[in-house]
Order: C-alpha cells, then structure tokens, then sequence
C-alpha cells in the first residue's frame, strides 16, 4: 500500500523575536509526513516561508511548549516552536 | 501571582509574599536593564516572550527547586513589554528556614529563568537603533 | 550608611543604595527572626555586639569582598537591641554588573558576618524566659 | 637583673553577652608579665574574677578589635575580648 510521503500530519510552527521579523510571520502551519522529526519540520519551514533559509538549521525547538531536541518525533497538531537564543533576566 | 507582568516589578510585596513566622532567610535577586559602557546608549529594552511556554517553564524550574528544597517558598516575577533603564526586569525571591537553601534556590530559579525561560530583549538606543540582543554573561 | 542600627532595616532603601545604571544585577540576603518549631514560642531577639569590633570587622569582610568582586557594590546593616518576631535582624545588598558576583560577593559578607562579627542574640520567649543563643545553622 | 614576673604590662579584658553576665563584669583589667601571651591573660582572668572558671579555658579572642589566636603575644595597653561562640544574623 502506497502512502503519500506528505500532508499526513499538520504541524503549527511558532517564530518569535528575530526569527519573527526574518520571516515575517509569527506563525506557519506546514504539513508533513508520518513519523517526521522535528528536524523534519524545521528543514521544510526553511523551504516554504520567505527568507526561511535565514532561520538556522539547527535552532532552539519547544515543541507543545516544552523544549526538546531535533530527532523528536511529531504527531498532527503539534505546536512546534523555534526559539532565537535566550535572553531572559 | 503572575508570573509575566507589564507593570514594575514590587520587589517588597515580593519579598512580603514569601515571609513568614517559620522563614528566617531570604535571598532576592533583582536584574534591571543597565548601561554598560560595552552596551553602548541603551534607553530601554523590550522584553517579548513566547508567554504560555515561559509561564510553564518558569512553573517547572520553580517546581524542581522545591523539590531539591522541599522547605523553601518561592516567587518570580519577568516584565514584559517596554522596561526603561534601571528598572527591575526579572526579581525572584526564595524565603526559607535558613541562609544556604535560600540562597541555592533564588539562584537555581534564576539560572533556570536564564537558561531555559523563552523570553527575548530588544535594546533600544538613545538614537533611536533597536538590536535584538542575545544575553551572554547579562545581568 | 551605618552597618550597626536600632531602627528597623529599610531593605527597599539599602537596594536602591547600590543600584545603578551600570548594574544589571543586585542580590539581596535578608535574615529575620523567626520562630521555628524546634525553638519554641519565640516573641523577639535582643541582640548585643561588641560594637567597635563588629564595625571594624564587618568593614574588613566587605572590603575583602570588593577585593575578590571589584566590580560589585555592598552594603550591609545588622540591627541591636530587641527584634520583632518576623523583622529583619541583618540585610545585605550586593549590586554588580553581572549576576553571579552578585550572588557571590552577597553570600560572602553574610557568612563573614555568621563566622567573624561580634554579635550576640538572647531568644526572648512567650513565657517570659530568655535564652542565649548560639547560632549553628540558624537564619 | 631581676624583673617581676606581674604587673609589667595591663591589659584590658572585656567580656559580652553570656561571659559577662557569667562574671558579672564588662571589664576587667589584669597586669601579665612581658612577653604573656593570650592564653596567659585568659588563664589569669579565669582565676580573679568571680565565677571565673566557668569561662572556658580556651573562648574565641579579639586583640584589639581582631580575632586572634591563643599564642598572640600581648602589649601594655591591649584590649583583650573574651567572646562567646557568634550568633549574629
């Protein structure tokens, strides 16, 4: 059985701060296959927002707001976060 | 209390908040923009957050401190918005029994704002430049 | 600003003694009398000092903490004479451009105040008891 | 040459807290010998003053306004502070 390779899962992608004005939006929703990764995710938001290839390849994620690393897996409706570094305090 | 607010930070109705009969210590720190000679004109700084995710991480930084530290109380407060040169911009205050867990658990929760609290500072100049700054060594 | 005092500690006035535009960070330790549950009913502490010593002695501390922080600015203040369950009975402020001295050079003025300064307390009890007290791990 | 062995140099000794209210005094001046040292002026301090064993033999020391030890040599003139174990903060 042939699956399609995209559109399986939905994803919301957050940009704050600096990464918000490089792309010029503050929220992207992109759509994947199963079983993506973050990783994933962050490679095709490169792809299809203007200026996307900006956005570091490797940034800060949060993902349903808490942080974690780029081989996390994604499921439909996730809400993933990039994050500039920190600069709290 | 809200842990995100836009308004000045009260650091006595802080420090009153985590008081009590039992506490004979308390630490608070206190970060407020500042001109440093390397920082050049800074006027003020816009502080943005990712708010739902800092509100919860915030939560869970304090939440792993009273674990380690089951007899201290503590409270946090970061502004958001627009912050004017030395105004408070983050004050966390720990209240305990005694002097060393309280001072152990205002930095942990300082550290941990620093560290792992999404929030992000906009300097802006006397001329009227903004620069996104990200926070290496800052207060 | 006198390090010994009679009135109660202005903790808000002795933060904004050492706040400035090039301070990004400021520590404060406060320590109150308390009434802890092994202590018993405690109402107040009077505190006594060997006052010439306790001056000089404290003045030696915070200089040799401005030697190990040069950056950093303290003030210290411990109060004589009889203490209210629940004011403070010592405040110490550190400001610094950075937090970490600020943490440090704060921690290190309050531990040489608990190890080096002359000072004594008598618990003063509901019941009209008093009690010197020595302070292993106290505040 | 002979020399009395007391009353070459005074010596100040004040008392705080718990010590004072032990001996009943504040102040207490003793005469040593030249060349007594911290502990020769505690050990005759604990001898002339009234319940002055009660004192320990060896109590923290300031000499003039400074921690010393016990084998601090003394001058004509010094104040010697017995001082009971530290309770500020």
């Amino acid at each position: 059985m042939i699956r399609s390779q995209t559109g399986d899962i939905a994803v919301i992608c957050r940009l704050f701060a600096r990464y918000a004005e490089v792309v010029g939006r503050e929220e992207v929703k992109i759509e994947l296959p199963a079983r993506a990764t973050v990783g994933d995710a962050i490679a095709r938001l490169r792809q299809v927002v203007p200026n996307g290839s900006q956005l570091p390849e490797r940034p800060l994620v949060a993902l349903n707001r808490e942080h974690v690393l780029a081989d996390h897996a994604l499921a439909d409706g996730d809400e993933l976060a990039l994050l500039p570094p920190l600069a709290g305090g | 209390m809200n842990p995100l607010v836009r308004e000045p930070i009260d650091v006595s109705r802080l420090i009153a908040s985590v008081s009590g009969p039992g506490f004979g210590a308390s630490t608070t720190f206190v970060g407020s923009v500042r001109r440093a000679p390397e920082d050049g004109p800074v006027r003020a700084i816009d502080y943005s957050a990712y708010e739902e995710m800092a509100e919860a991480e915030l939560c869970r930084v304090i939440a792993e401190a009273k674990e380690r530290w089951p007899d201290v109380e503590l409270v946090a407060q970061h502004r958001l918005g627009r912050v004017a040169l030395g105004e408070a911009s983050v004050a966390v205050v720990a209240g305990a029994p005694h002097r060393a867990q309280a001072f152990d658990a205002c930095r942990y929760v300082m550290e941990g704002i620093k560290k792992r609290v999404p929030i992000w500072k906009k300097e802006l100049f006397d001329d009227g430049e903004e620069r996104w700054r990200d926070d290496e060594g800052g207060g």
